[in-house]
């Protein structure tokens, strides 16, 4: 495979870094502040468009920075799964920008120069993550994020946040040192290099135990990923505000999970490996119980967040359940899952903000009828919910899709029931709040007087309509992440 | 405490003489302790340094760099002890004697200050009326010792003896003087800050002829790069050895007063034993 | 001739002794004197550093006198690196301390400069020394200097804390000159080259196990390894902060560094794993030095104590990595020297400066900090999420390297200590950085107007400055830690 | 017996040194009073000043002064017979270490002042007692 030296990853890592200082100085003038914003995403995202062509003609970009120790570098390579994650990270992230304006002002937040600081800091991670090369610096910026997003989800300093942010450091930063590190510095023991081949690392250096409990080593020690047991922070990571909830606890974190997984499993161990022990099985159980039990509990929550919290949940495990079907088919349609669910979620995720901006409601039980206030908001909401459940005309059909067809590819029939079971529960939990939103009756009102129209303001509004659009073109244009996919993978 | 201290001596105790077991002999000539340096610094010492007494050679010359570093200890020493304990503040109440009646009197406010010269005279709580015997024995042994305590740094080289030696013998001059008349006298003739300062001096005279070497071509402490400086270039390095040894005696004296006065005034400097 | 080796450690002397004449003369020169004579140490100590690395091996020769004769100065990879690190953080102490050290002292600034450069001369001395028993002469420098600084911090315990310390250093001190007349005894000699290769012939003797059990002990009681720490939190929490800043990062890693040259340069590895085969059993006390300094800090009500027991802790892991018996443990121990080094010294500068303005550190006082002192904060973030262990922070890649040296070696628990510890000193600085960041706001809801901004109330620039430069070393001596590995520890190691 | 007999005495300032030195560790471990632990530590240290000097003794020897070399005649000085003198190095280290201590202790006695001013006392349960007070205070 042709590789490029170039120092384009580091340039779109470094942009939102740079911003910084220069968003610090300019605290004092809220415009001026936002507008850097919008300069550092958008050079951010046209450098990462710019190593698109490349890519899809099948090379790919490297830059080595710093080596340590033989194998184990900080170093950048761009593939296709990278790049796939790159472009809708950083996508998303002028969406949120123009999105967290509305809202943040909307709510008159505190403190408004430290969220943007810290967004910009999360979001340079999150791109690092997904160029990242080995290992090690896909551990870097994943702690990187872990620590950059704890005081976007402690914005609000009052004692509930507290304990969220308790919380959430307790799983993201236990488990990724308790499991992550020292599962990863025994690949190096074994191995003595932690760069991500498709063929693994591991040349016949593992028994199956030993590769059994490094695979749950990692699994569950990417618990940005939520995989139960350690998923219980996401739902408590919601007292956020709602930008941060949308774009990184539905996209940037949570997908940095999951991709560090996805890339543990196909770069790491090698789907050879996977498939000689049977491993794939043992991981397909976990996200099973995942999917299934999130979906679950999402029924039942009546916090409009908390639900789209555990349906996030729900849905990453699709894409691990997906990578661990090991065959093309179900890799394709579980990696594609990244890009389908985030522009899906994000898009409840702003509903559920620009709702609660507009009408301060926070709660399904009050929103009947609000559909006909904000009807843009919540035909989105509508469109959203149809990506996350996977039906067309919405990208999530195309990846739930490819993953049933995966199920069949690999022989697997009975995950396929998971999947049919689990989509009957999105609709489930989803489609009520549509429903009521539009016919409901809601509390106050008559339904004789008409209704006036009472949208959040625009900043609010033109993101999520953005966001819906998308949804509904990937559905009929999946090409370009779908030959990234295939270019990443190999297959 | 008691039992683990026990415990812990019957450990330590018992793993040193299991060390010992192996010792050569006491005394015994051909242990490995006295045949490998010792018997060069012997046999090579007065030839390379022309200085007779080995313990000087070897203490100001093979290993004058740990003297330095002991210097500075001793130095050191005498600063922590004026850190720890100089107290700067006035002590709010004074006894002075009349002397002409010897009626003594004690000024309870700190503010009022009385002359003091032929009338009154500074006293202590716990005064004793000093003994003129002592006065006068002390008063005409302390030149003595102090000459002495010059010997002995001077003919170092040649004797036992030493900057170290001399140093604390000059040092107790100086006690002599304190306990027998009061510290005050001794604090009239030699000011704290001159003893301050000749502590650093000491040192440095040390230091700096040490150092001295190093532009003049040799290396730290060569003396031998400083013939070009001496009368004597044939003794070059007992002549620096003693150069050393002088700036040892004066850091050492100073010191040693240093914290007599400070110990035992409790860094008032009024009063002492 | 080159005289950088000797320049090192005596202009750090001879500007103390000036700055105690200046002292008594005219007090406000002792400042610029130190600062000037530790510049040019520094300087020294990078010249050696290079020329090391150019050219091998440095052998000075005090007074001119050959090796096993006088004392020499044998400085290689090791030592200059410590060297450097020592001059370099006693340097930028010196001028981060200027204020606070007014603010502490109060009429005694000359004194203290004074005392400070005869501290520093004392690391300085025993790191580049190749002398036995002139290691110890600069050792107890070291401890003079510091009983008396631990007494002049606080004035209730202070000097309680400070004779138990000078009481366990004298111990310590003599052990280990007991040690030196052990060997002396069986060698003769008391250069470490020297008496290396007599030793290689008398490896039975247990005149020489005692030596190395007796040398052992007080160096470990020196550097506070576990069960023999008890002096350090005391004794480091009450010194005035200019001093704890330096103490801190510097005295404990020194003699790390002496112990590591006993075992290599003195008694060798052939002695240590294949004669005495004691790794085992060191490796465990390691381990439990770990666990037990990370469970301790994390009862500590004030930041300085908690800081000391994390000290304590990352002593067990120095020994541990030096006791694993392969090249990848000792390379994470003398990487973390560095490390260790830097991380400490960043803390205890952000915690000077927040010394400087609240004058107590109890963890209660230190509510809603990140408003008040951002810079500091920031720079305490950052040494915290080293100590945790967080890429690209440089202690991460000295955990990489003792964990990669505790699987080489089959010594799990030790790695599993690592790691446990890590997670305490998470849930440590969390706790911290959730007081500073939490506290004042608790009433507001954190909407509406509560905008007002906490009026921001700094330490001086000259502390920030260094606080931050400091903070920003952790992440450069992380990114090449490749550079150093490769340049100065695995040649030093072959 | 004889044996051990004949090695305590062929070694028995190696074992007096000892029997001193736990003394005084004993003293600095056990003791109360802090003059007390600081006498220990005076003990302890001094013993192994004996130590020291004993490495340097050897039989039929003298104390390391070159005689022949007072008049300055060179040709005497030629003939020096190491096993004439003790060995100088113990001699010149334990100077160093006599130094060293006397500083230590000088110290630690400014300490101990520094100690009784602020708590009248120095017995260390006591001192301690004072201290849970100021504590409580606080």
């Amino acid at each position: 495979m042709e590789t490029i030296i170039s120092i384009k990853p580091l340039l779109a890592v470094l942009v939102s870094l740079f911003v910084i200082p220069v968003l610090i100085s300019s605290s004092n003038k809220p415009n001026v502040r936002e507008s850097w914003i919008f300069v550092a995403g958008i050079i951010k995202f046209i450098l990462v468009l710019s190593m698109l062509p490349v890519i899809l003609s099948g090379k790919q970009i490297a830059l080595t920075l710093f080596e340590f120790a033989p194998g184990a570098a900080i170093a950048f390579r761009v593939d296709g799964l990278g790049m796939l994650f790159a472009i809708v990270a950083a996508s998303l992230y002028i969406v949120t920008s123009i999105y967290s304006i509305g809202y943040m002002r909307g709510l008159n937040e505190h403190g408004q120069t430290r969220f943007v600081c810290f967004f910009a800091l999360a979001i340079s991670a999150t791109i690092g993550a997904a160029f990242s090369a080995n290992l090690l610096t896909l551990y870097l910026f994943y702690e990187i994020l872990s620590l950059a997003t704890y005081p976007l989800v402690a914005h609000h300093q009052d004692e509930k946040s507290r304990i969220s942010g308790r919380r959430y450091l307790t799983f993201i930063l236990g488990t990724s040192i308790a499991l992550v590190l020292p599962a990863m510095i025994y690949c190096y023991h074994v191995t003595g290099t932690l760069e991500f081949s498709t063929a693994g690392i591991f040349a016949g250096q593992l028994s199956k135990p030993a590769a059994t409990v490094l695979l749950l080593m990692f699994v569950f020690g990417f618990a940005k990923a939520g995989i139960m047991p350690f998923h219980s922070w996401l739902p408590a990571a919601m007292v956020a505000p709602t930008p941060v909830s949308a774009l990184l606890h539905a996209v940037a974190v949570v997908k940095v999970g999951v991709f560090s997984i996805v890339r543990v499993m196909t770069g790491i161990f090698g789907v050879d490996l996977l498939a000689n022990f049977n491993l794939g099985v043992v991981v397909m159980c976990i996200a099973s119980v995942t999917i299934l039990v999130g979906s679950c509990i999402a029924l039942s929550q009546d916090e409009l967040k908390r639900r789209l919290a555990y349906s996030t949940i729900s849905q990453l495990s699709y894409i691990i359940f997906g990578v661990a079907l090991l065959s093309p088919q179900g890799q394709l349609g579980g990696v594609i899952h990244i890009a389908m669910h985030a522009f899906g979620k994000i898009t409840l995720f702003f509903c559920a903000g620009a709702i609660f901006v507009a009408t301060g409601k926070k709660y399904i039980s009050q929103m009947s009828g609000l559909g006909k206030k904000m009807p843009f908001t919540f035909a989105a909401f509508f469109v959203g919910a149809m990506g996350v459940i996977g039906l067309p005309p919405t990208g999530g059909f195309y990846s739930k899709w490819n993953l049933i067809l995966g199920t069949l590819e690999a022989d697997q029939t009975i995950f396929m029931l998971v999947l049919l079971v689990s989509s009957f529960l999105n609709a489930f939990y989803f489609l009520p709040i549509v429903y009521k939103g539009f016919f409901g009756k809601s509390e106050e009102e008559n339904d004789d007087t008409p209704v006036k129209i009472q949208e959040a303001n625009l900043c609010l509004v033109i993101p999520l309509i953005i966001t819906a659009i998308i949804s509904i073109v990937l559905f009929f244009y999946p090409t370009v992440f779908v030959n990234l996919i295939k270019v990443g993978l190999g297959i | 405490m008691k039992l683990l201290g026990f415990i812990i001596v019957c450990l330590t105790g018992t793993l040193l003489l299991y060390g010992t077991g192996e010792f050569p002999d006491w005394g015994d000539p051909n242990s490995p302790a006295s045949i490998h340096l010792s018997n060069y610094y012997i046999e090579k010492a007065v030839e390379q340094t022309q200085v007779p007494n080995l313990v000087t050679a070897v203490l100001a010359d093979y290993r004058g760099f740990d003297t330095m570093f002991e210097t500075a200890v001793i130095f050191c020493a005498g600063l922590a002890c004026f850190l720890l304990l100089r107290d700067f503040r006035e002590k709010k109440e004074r006894f002075y004697r009349h002397v002409p009646t010897g009626v003594i009197l004690h000024v309870k406010s700190g503010k009022k200050v009385l002359k003091t010269g032929k009338e009154f005279e500074h006293m202590d709580k716990d005064w004793v009326p000093s003994d003129l015997i002592i006065k006068t024995v002390c008063r005409i042994l302390i030149p003595f010792i102090q000459i002495y305590a010059m010997y002995v740094v001077a003919h170092g080289d040649f004797s036992p003896g030493g900057g170290f030696q001399g140093g604390v013998i000059f040092g107790s001059s100086l006690i002599l003087l304190a306990i027998s008349y009061d510290l005050k006298t001794l604090l009239k003739r030699v000011k704290e800050k001159v003893l301050g300062i000749y502590a650093a001096l000491g040192v440095l005279i040390y230091v700096g002829i040490a150092a001295i070497c190093m532009p003049m071509g040799g290396n730290f402490l060569d003396y031998a790069a400083l013939a070009p400086l001496v009368w004597d270039p044939h003794h070059v390095r007992a002549l620096g050895m003693l150069g050393v040894e002088i700036g040892v005696g004066i850091a050492v004296t100073a010191v040693m007063a240093i914290i007599y006065i400070n110990i035992v005034s409790e860094g008032r400097h009024d009063e002492g034993l | 001739m080159d005289n950088y080796p000797a320049l090192i450690v005596v202009t750090p002397l001879l500007a103390a002794l000036f700055a105690g004449l200046a002292a008594w003369i005219k007090e406000r020169l002792s400042y610029p004197i130190a600062l000037i004579g530790l510049a040019v140490s520094v300087y020294s100590a990078f010249k050696v550093l290079m020329q090391v690395i150019a050219s091998g091996t440095i052998h000075y020769r005090m007074a001119g006198w050959a090796p096993p004769m006088g004392i020499e100065y044998s400085i290689d990879l090791l030592n200059a690196m410590v060297l450097l690190i020592v001059s370099g953080i006693a340097f930028l102490n010196l001028i981060a301390s200027y204020k606070s050290v007014a603010q502490e002292t109060n009429d005694r600034a000359g004194s203290f400069y004074t005392i400070y450069l005869l501290f520093v001369t004392g690391l300085l001395g025993v790191t580049a020394t190749g002398d036995l028993f002139n290691l110890y002469v600069l050792i107890e420098i070291t401890s003079l200097t510091s009983y008396a600084m631990v007494a002049l911090g606080d004035q209730d315990r202070g000097p309680l804390a400070s004779l138990n310390y000078v009481f366990i250093g004298v111990i310590g001190a003599s052990f280990y000159l007991l040690g030196v007349g052990y060997l002396y005894m069986q060698t003769g000699s008391l250069n470490m080259a020297d008496v290396a290769d007599i030793l290689s012939g008398i490896h039975g003797s247990s005149t020489v196990l005692v030596a190395f059990i007796l040398m052992m002990i007080g160096i470990w009681i020196k550097m506070a390894l576990f069960p023999l720490h008890v002096w350090l939190p005391n004794a480091y929490s009450y010194s005035p902060i200019a001093f704890a800043r330096v103490v801190a990062p510097l005295m404990t890693k020194v003699m790390v560094y002496v112990m590591i040259r006993m075992m290599i340069t003195v008694f060798g590895f052939d002695y240590i794993f294949k004669t005495l085969n004691l790794s085992h059993a060191v490796v465990w006390l390691a381990t439990i030095a770990v666990l037990a300094g990370a469970i301790m800090a994390l009862s500590q009500k004030n930041l300085k104590k908690m800081l000391a027991y994390i000290i304590v802790c990352e002593i067990g892991y120095m020994v541990g990595g030096a006791w694993m018996g392969n090249q990848l443990g000792m390379t994470g121990a003398i990487l973390h020297i560095l490390n260790d080094a830097l991380m400490t010294f960043a803390l205890f500068l952000a915690v000077g400066n927040m010394v400087y303005k609240l004058k107590k550190v109890d963890l209660l006082d230190l509510q809603g900090l990140f408003g008040k002192m951002p810079w500091t904060m920031a720079g305490f973030v950052l040494a915290a999420f080293s100590i945790i262990g967080v890429p690209p922070t440089c202690g991460f890649f000295s955990k990489w390297y003792l964990i990669l040296g505790a699987f080489e070696a089959g010594a799990y628990h030790f790695a599993v200590a690592l790691v446990i510890s890590s997670l305490i000193c998470a849930v440590l600085f969390f706790k911290v950085f959730e007081i500073c960041f939490f506290e004042p706001m608790s009433e507001g809801h954190g909407h509406g107007d509560s905008h007002s901004l906490v009026a921001i109330e700094e330490a001086p620039v000259s502390m920030l400055i260094v606080s931050g430069l400091v903070s920003l070393s952790l992440i450069v001596a992380g990114l090449y830690s490749g550079t150093i590995v490769n340049t100065i520890i695995l040649p030093f190691l072959k | 017996m004889t044996d051990l007999l004949a090695l305590i005495v062929a070694k028995y300032n190696y074992w007096l040194y000892v029997i001193l030195m736990m003394i005084g560790l004993y003293a600095m471990i056990a003791k109360n009073n802090l003059i007390k632990k600081l006498v220990g530590m005076n003990i302890f240290q001094t013993a192994i000043i004996l130590f020291y000097v004993s490495i340097g003794y050897k039989r039929d020897a003298t104390i390391p002064i070159i005689q022949s070399a007072h008049g300055g005649n060179d040709a005497l000085a030629a003939i020096i017979h190491a096993a004439d003198y003790i060995n100088p190095l113990p001699h010149v280290l334990m100077l160093t270490a006599i130094v060293v201590s006397v500083a230590t202790f000088g110290v630690a006695m400014a300490l101990a002042v520094r100690i009784y001013q602020r708590y009248q006392t120095l017995e260390e349960d006591e001192i301690r007692m004072r201290l849970v007070d100021i504590g409580q205070e606080k």
